[in-house]
């Protein structure tokens, strides 16, 4: 590669966020001008990555390494594999329409909204791309801070409440990973994460640092007990921080759990996958129930993801069981690839139904979904839209919604029939609050003259609306050259993970290491 | 060394004897005869107007201040002084410049009327 | 006794700073002010007078010389003047320079509050100067007596300036809680140092080092003396449980005074601990480091909770000092060479960090009103996003945030704590970090979410102030995405 | 003679050593009283006291027994204990200050190298006397005086230690004898003459630091009656009284050690060799210290008494500022062995 | 003789009770000032007693120059006693109160 594509993706949106920043006020069309420009400059860019991957092997690749903090042995290494090159595609798409949706509707101050979107589409990019403990780390946390101050400015009446929730909460769980990373790097000697993918740890060792990641990413999926932030944060963003939340931010946390707490710590993984699959369950099967119950259209929304999020997670965590029987790495694989696929179509998804709700917000003032109803009669353009997204969230053969968990329910079937059962429920549950929800909101008659005055979509909203559903509908027909892009490396990745990666005094045989410590767990 | 001291401890006690002992030959020889206007404390014949512990001027607090700094000054002059020719051109320029910022001070003291007493 | 005229050029900057203090007491006192009555300004406003702002730039202008002079002199060999009683070393530049700087941009934030309260008189200026003198000169101290004389310089000129408003009687007070708590503290060192004396027979680092490595723990005068030193430096630091005298002194004094004492004497501090600690009593790192960690733990969770609790920012400021001593107090604890750096190069983003945090207090408070309440913070990014970016900045900075130099700091620390397996400890760090995120991240909230206050005037600074702030700024940035200057810097000073 | 002194126990010596200094000394000062009386009756043209004794000799005596038979009087609310107290911490030093006071070469009681300090460290102790005298006194014309007496005498000590470090630097010594032995040579090479700015602000400093004429405005009769002994009455007085002109002899004694060679002779030693009146001794000695106490009671019948603000300007702004210049010139002098003083 | 650790013990005692005067004081702020002063006493009498018993001058010179401190610390001490007098027409250490958090 001539042209370093990663640092471009990563700086150039942070240098455009800082350009239309300095730009000011005053000048605001050439602002999101501006902005829209180095969002699709930088999109084409990352397309580059998507053409130029090689998807036949799980090394790293469009790697650039560079001293940073010599002293330290922290590097600026960037270097994207199959798993991490899909999502800053994704990342890089769903920016585009985040500042399309932008466009008009935010009044206060926005070419400070657009710059903090932008700069965070660097940022977000960077997580990605990190290799070095370090650098993924500062990209982690800088993340924090546009979306801090987006939540916090341009939110809802309850921002400020949500935006500190937020943030404390992230913050929380990626302190303790800061500790693990330190720590790794005192064994490694280096902060370069495939050093860590390498290194050999004790037993108790391995076990605090699962730990440690494991509050950090599981905070940031969100998961169970730790994921009352996100309906609070997605209730007072604004329908752009919403979008990213749901697309990106929690995605970042699933990356996590691939990129370090697989790899780097496979035996306390396998000790502890169990929690990881239960608490998926309870996600799937739990939020889904209080999903119906929610009146609030963002909060809906919300719910769904982070039930959607227990998916993925289930399928990434599904290695250990599967490696049990030699012949199912197959379904590992599976498992895991069906959880990309996951998070990338939710992204496409949710960040679609958020711009839904935004639609809505915009003309109403209001996510109540007592206060809808009737939609379609004056906005049928919308209606379709909506019904589609609505579709595609609750898993409907044909969109991309479906895939992911297709193959998500299939492979755990090949683990446990009981946890697949569990998990299939998300298909009635999905089904149920998502339809649920259109049927009040869409369909019946007009409720009010508020919803008799609606304007149907404008060209903006049209484009963004529609290449969102292109873009699901073309993956759920045809998945493979997403699945393709990752084969190799998640190959690679449950070869990691069922490594046993215990120094010799510790290893007691474990020969057939995961798959047999597991099995004792089984029910 | 300590041996050369003795003298001027006795010194001192017997000048304090020497002190005290007519205190005590007009303690006992003189009269005794109080009443309330002899032990009424002196003031121009009129009765006391306030306490005779008042407050007063701030400037004595300022003198206070500046005696102490400048002898502590000269508490470092003494050494120097004694040992000026041993050590040499150094140790008087050494001075020169101490004694040129305790000029800045006076100085400063001087123009800001800490000096003036109308 | 051997004199040298090279060795009055190795202590040039120092000579640099007094001179300009000298002159610009004398220039004050021989402005005379009714024959220059000043200029009025449009607004009504009395401007100083033409020669009361040269006091200023004669200020600013000798802290410049000084600095080039470091930069002149500094670097090579170490170099042990006046019989081993000063030193100039890779430490010594590098402290120096930074102290110099951090005085910089506390001098010219200065300027606007003092301008309106028609306080710009020379003797601020005179006792600034001062004390950054007594830093310089416990910075290049080789000698118990000279770090002794530099910290009271300071600390004498530190305790005037708190006391500078005459007529506040909370800066009266606060000033007099600081004097006797400060001059316990010295007590304190100083009974420490009379044993160290006692016990090696020297004062001067070098040999106290070699009599310490002789005798060892065994000598119960040694450790008795470090007992003290200890309790003094963690008096000078203000460190728990030793920080009484921190959140009155900052609430309490003027802003511009606590922007002089909350920054660059942390620097001169850390020079206090490095050369007593380090340099003079390496040999009982044993027994300082478990008095240290107490320190350390105590007042990261002590500082980062009280601050919760502030509704004055600078009281809360007072606080976050607090805790950012006990992170600080980690690289030392750590006794490598990594971690001293370490917490040399968080004590000099601290300093950068609280210059800039009380800079834009003073900013806000040069119209006339003393912001200090979080509310008057309200609304700044719609009053002026610039310097609303700069605070965010700073908070983010101090709560650690990447990608940010506070981040750095702390991870610098934290390495060095996992270094020597104090796992535990680290994890203690971070929890308390969290916690200590929430006040800060309180202090964007007012910044950014909330409206400015109706009658909130538009924040007009001169275009120094504002380039200062943004260098102040935009350094929290840069050192923190390439912090390896900087890091090399301290790692080439320890060694 | 020497064998048998030698001979007797070490505390006896300085007993015996102690009384041949006290005694005439008191006598003396006794006398200075009268001698004052005199010498101002003279000036102002009368006779002054006659009465007693042969042309008023027996003057002292008489005024000694009246106040003896005083009643000490003790105002109430005063502070009983540093009242009486007070006047013991006025005579104390200036007494004490004799024992290291070399009256010839090698007569000394006691022969310290920090004789200077110590008479500079006594000395100043007599201000906390007045000062205690004033407070406890209860009386607000005893503080004003106290007060005022205090800030003179601070102030005059700073000029007058500044005075002394010439002395010293000149001298390169704290032992007085060494000083004085620093001086040999004649008249022209004692310290007054290179010195001479300084004897002139020690000389002046005495006066104001005894609260004499013409800087007495601490116990100006006409300003704040008697200043801060204005409560005192009988043995209290007179106590106050002895150490005053005490400190005059003090000072009058020292002036001449120090800036007038002391016990030498004014003339060269090669005229005079051991000549026993000519020569090196006490009588010089003496002669100048009687010289001095004369010029102390020619003042006080000569001059006005100065304001206040005028001694405090006197103090401060002239003669700090003489002597630093002063302190300088006499150090880069002996550093560069200026001639003929320091040529060696 | 004299033992050094006599002289320790005294400079400690008379550490012990300035240190002590400052904290249980609550009275009087002049008190506090006198106490620091005598804590710089008592250090100086660890000096000087182990300049001596150590034959070497260096503590000697150190107490020449805390000395000089110690008076600067007063005077500054003071000074802002008198600052303090002026805006509160009080030294009583219990009636300062105005800085609580």
């Amino acid at each position: 590669m001539i042209l370093p594509l990663l640092t471009l993706s990563i700086w150039l949106p942070i240098i455009g966020g800082l350009v239309v920043l300095a730009n000011g006020e005053q000048e605001r069309t050439l602002g999101r001008w501006m902005a829209l420009v180095f969002a699709l400059l930088t999109f084409a860019i990352s397309l580059g990555l998507w053409i130029g991957f090689d998807p036949t092997t799980a090394e790293m690749q469009f790697v650039e390494r560079a001293p940073w903090i010599p002293s330290f042995k922290a590097e600026y290494f960037l270097g994207v594999d199959g798993i991490s090159m899909p999502l800053i595609v994704l990342t890089t798409f769903v920016t585009i329409f985040v500042v399309i949706a932008g466009w008009e509707v935010i009044d206060y101050k926005q070419t400070q909204y657009l710059a903090a979107f932008l700069i965070m589409e660097g940022l977000m990019v960077g997580v990605f791309s990190a290799l070095d403990a370090v650098l993924f780390y500062v990209f982690w946390e800088a993340m924090l801070i546009p979306m801090f101050i987006i939540i916090g400015v341009w939110g809802g009446p309850n921002r400020v409440y949500a935006t500190i929730k937020f943030f404390l909460y992230t913050f929380l769980g990626s302190v303790f990973m800061l500790v693990a990373l330190i720590y790794l790097y005192r064994q490694a000697g280096s902060f370069s994460i495939l050093d860590f993918h390498a290194l050999k740890l004790g037993f108790t060792a391995q076990l605090l640092i699962f730990l440690a990641f494991f509050i950090a990413f599981a905070v940031k999926v969100p998961m169970v007990p730790v994921h009352t932030w996100l309906p609070d944060a997605h209730v007072e963003a604004p329908t752009g921080g919403s979008v990213i939340l749901a697309a990106i931010m929690l995605k970042i946390g699933g990356y996590g759990f691939l990129r370090f707490s697989l790899p780097i710590t496979p035996d306390a993984s396998a000790e502890l996958a169990w929690l990881v699959i239960a608490l998926s369950l309870i996600a799937i099967i739990y939020i889904g129930l209080v999903a119906l119950v929610q009146d609030d259209l963002k909060k809906l929304i919300a719910y769904s993801s982070i039930a959607h999020m227990g998916f993925a997670t289930l399928g990434f965590f599904l290695v250990f069981a599967l490696a049990l029987r030699s012949s199912a790495v197959e379904g590992a694989v599976m498992g895991i690839e069906g959880g990309m696929v996951q998070m990338i179509s939710h992204g496409f998804i949710s960040g679609a139904l958020f711009l839904c709700v935004g639609v809505l917000y915009d003309r109403i003032h209001s996510r109540r979904i007592a206060d809808y109803g009737g939609v379609v009669n004056t906005m049928p353009w919308f209606g379709a839209a909506m019904v589609f997204f609505a579709m595609a969230n609750a898993g409907l053969p044909g969109t991309s919604g479906f895939v992911g968990e297709f193959m998500v329910i299939l492979a755990t079937f090949k683990a446990n029939f009981w946890w697949a059962l569990l998990a299939a429920t998300t298909l009635i549950l999905a089904a149920a609050f998502t339809l649920w929800m259109v049927k009040r909101v869409i369909f019946g008659p007009v409720k009010n003259d508020k919803i008799a005055a609606l304007q149907d979509l404008d060209l903006r909203e049209r484009i963004n609306l529609g290449a969102l559903g292109v873009v699901v509908l073309f993956f759920g027909l045809w998945p493979a050259p997403l699945v393709e892009v990752m084969h190799a490396s998640v190959e690679h990745l449950v070869a990691q993970a069922s490594a046993c990666k215990l120094p010799e005094a510790e290893r007691n045989g474990c020969v057939l290491p995961i798959a047999e410590r597991v099995a004792t767990r089984l029910p | 060394m300590l041996d050369h001291y003795l003298p001027i401890l006795v010194f001192i006690l017997v000048v304090m004897l020497v002190g005290a002992g007519p205190l005590v030959l007009g303690y006992l020889l003189g009269p005794r005869r109080p009443d309330v206007a002899k032990d009424s404390p002196y003031e121009c014949g009129f009765e006391a107007f306030e306490h005779a512990r008042m407050k007063f001027d701030v400037r004595y607090y300022l003198v206070a201040i500046l005696f102490i700094i400048f002898d502590l000054e000269i508490a470092f002059l003494f050494p120097w002084a004694v040992a000026l020719v041993d050590v040499g051109a150094y140790a008087f320029w050494s001075m020169a410049i101490f004694l040129g910022i305790l000029v800045v001070g006076f100085i400063y003291e001087w123009k800001k009327g800490a000096l003036e007493w109308e | 006794m051997s004199f040298a005229l090279e060795q009055l050029f190795s202590i040039l900057p120092e000579m640099a700073i007094l001179i300009s203090a000298a002159l610009v007491l004398m220039v004050d006192l021989f402005d005379d002010q009714r024959a220059n009555p000043g200029l009025v300004r449009e607004d009504g406003q009395q401007s100083a007078s033409p020669r009361r702002g040269f006091n200023h730039s004669l200020t600013l202008l000798g802290l410049m010389l000084a600095l080039g002079l470091t930069g002149f002199i500094g670097g090579g060999a170490p170099q042990i003047l006046f019989d081993g009683h000063l030193v100039r070393d890779a430490f010594t530049d590098l402290l120096r320079g930074s102290i110099l700087i951090v005085g910089i941009l506390a001098f010219v934030y200065i300027r606007p509050w003092l301008e309106v309260r028609s306080l710009l008189m020379g003797e601020f200026y005179a006792l600034g100067l001062l004390a950054l003198l007594g830093m310089l000169i416990m910075v290049s101290a080789n000698s118990f007596l000279a770090l002794y004389l530099g910290l009271e310089l300071q600390a004498l000129a530190l305790y005037a300036l708190v006391a500078f408003e005459r007529d506040s009687a909370r800066g009266a007070e606060a000033a007099m809680k600081y004097f006797v708590l400060g001059a316990l503290g010295s007590g304190l060192l100083l009974y420490g140092i009379s044993m160290i004396y006692g016990a090696t027979g020297s004062i001067v680092f070098g040999p106290v080092a070699e009599a310490v490595a002789r005798q060892g723990m065994d000598n119960a005068v040694l450790v008795f003396g470090l007992v003290f030193l200890v309790i003094g430096i963690g008096f000078k630091f203000g460190a728990v449980p030793f920080h009484m005298w921190v959140p009155d002194v900052y609430e309490g004094g003027p802003t511009p005074a606590i922007l002089f004492l909350s920054s660059a004497p942390k620097i001169a501090a850390l020079a206090l601990a490095v050369r007593i600690l380090i340099e003079a009593l390496s040999s009982l790192h044993p027994d300082w480091q478990g008095m240290l960690m107490i320190l350390s733990v105590l007042s990261m969770g002590l500082g980062n909770l009280v601050a919760i609790a502030q509704s004055n920012i600078k009281r809360m400021l007072g606080y976050s000092a607090i805790s950012h001593v006990g992170f600080l107090f980690l690289g030392l604890l750590s006794g490598s060479e990594q971690g001293y750096a370490a917490a040399m190069f968080y004590t000099i983003v601290y300093a950068v960090m609280a210059a800039g945090s009380f800079g834009i207090l003073l900013i806000l408070s040069y119209q006339g009103l003393e912001a200090e309440r979080l509310e008057d913070l309200k609304g700044l990014n719609d009053r002026d996003p610039w310097y609303a970016a700069m605070m965010a900045l700073i908070m983010f900075a101090m709560a650690g945030v990447p990608p940010t130099v506070g981040f750095m700091a702390k991870l610098l620390v934290l390495e060095a704590v996992v270094r020597i397996d104090l796992v535990w400890l680290a994890v203690v760090a971070v929890f308390f970090s969290i916690i200590g995120a929430f006040y800060y991240l309180r202090v964007v909230k007012c910044i950014y979410f909330d409206p400015p206050p109706p009658e909130a005037p538009p924040l007009n600074t001169s275009a120094g102030v504002r380039t200062a702030m943004t260098l102040n700024g935009l350094a929290l940035m840069v050192l923190g995405i390439y912090p390896s200057a900087l890091l090399s810097l301290c790692q080439a000073a320890i060694r | 003679m020497i064998e048998l002194w030698e001979d007797l126990p070490r505390l006896l010596q300085i007993l015996l050593g102690i009384a041949a200094i006290l005694l005439p000394l008191l006598a003396l000062v006794a006398y200075y009283t009268y001698a004052e009386r005199k010498v101002i009756g003279y000036i102002q043209i009368r006779i002054g006291p006659n009465r007693v004794g042969w042309r008023g000799l027996l003057q002292p005596i008489a005024d000694a027994v009246k106040l003896l038979m005083k009643e000490i009087v003790i105002p109430t609310r005063a502070d009983k204990t540093l009242f009486l107290l007070a006047p013991l911490i006025a005579i104390v030093p200036a007494l004490s200050v004799w024992a290291v006071f070399p009256f010839d070469e090698g007569l000394v009681l006691a022969d310290i190298n920090a004789g200077l300090l110590y008479i500079l460290a006594l000395s100043s102790l007599g201000v906390y006397g007045i000062i205690i005298a004033g407070w406890s006194s209860n009386s607000k014309y005893a503080l004003l005086g106290a007060m005022r007496s205090a800030a003179q005498m601070v102030a005059y000590e700073i000029a007058m230690g500044f005075a002394l470090v010439g002395v010293l630097v000149a001298a390169g010594s704290l032992n007085l004898g060494a000083i004085v032995e620093a001086q040999k040579g004649h008249l022209f090479t004692w310290f007054w003459l290179p010195l001479l700015p300084l004897f002139g602000v020690y000389l002046i400093s005495g006066v104001a630091e005894t609260n004499r004429a013409p800087f007495d405005v601490a116990e100006g009769e006409s300003e704040i009656v008697a200043g801060f002994h204005v409560e005192y009455s009988g043995m209290a007085f007179a106590v106050f009284f002895l150490a005053e002109y005490a400190n005059m002899v003090l000072i009058s004694a020292l002036t001449a050690l120090m800036f007038f060679g002391g016990w030498l002779s004014p003339l060269p030693h090669t005229w005079t060799g051991d000549h026993w009146l000519l020569g090196d001794g006490f009588h010089w000695l003496l002669l100048k210290t009687f010289f001095f106490m004369f010029l102390f009671l020619w003042l006080r019948a000569t001059f006005p008494r100065y304001r206040y603000d005028q001694i405090m300007r006197l103090g401060w702004k002239v003669f700090i500022p003489i002597t630093i210049v002063w302190i300088l010139v006499v150090g880069a002098a002996v550093i560069y062995r200026l001639p003929p003083w320091w040529s060696v | 003789m004299i033992a050094l650790s006599d002289y320790l013990i005294l400079g400690g005692l008379l550490f012990a009770i300035a240190v002590a005067g400052i904290f249980l004081n609550r009275k009087n702020l002049i008190l506090i000032l006198m106490c620091i002063e005598l804590m710089l006493l008592a250090v100086n009498i660890n000096f000087v007693a182990f300049a001596h018993f150590l034959g070497d001058m260096t503590g000697q010179v150190f107490v020449f120059f805390i000395l000089t401190v110690a008076a600067a610390e007063s005077a500054i001490g003071l000074a802002i006693l008198v600052v303090l007098f002026r805006n509160r027409r009080t030294i009583n250490i219990e009636d300062l109160d105005a800085l609580k958090g």
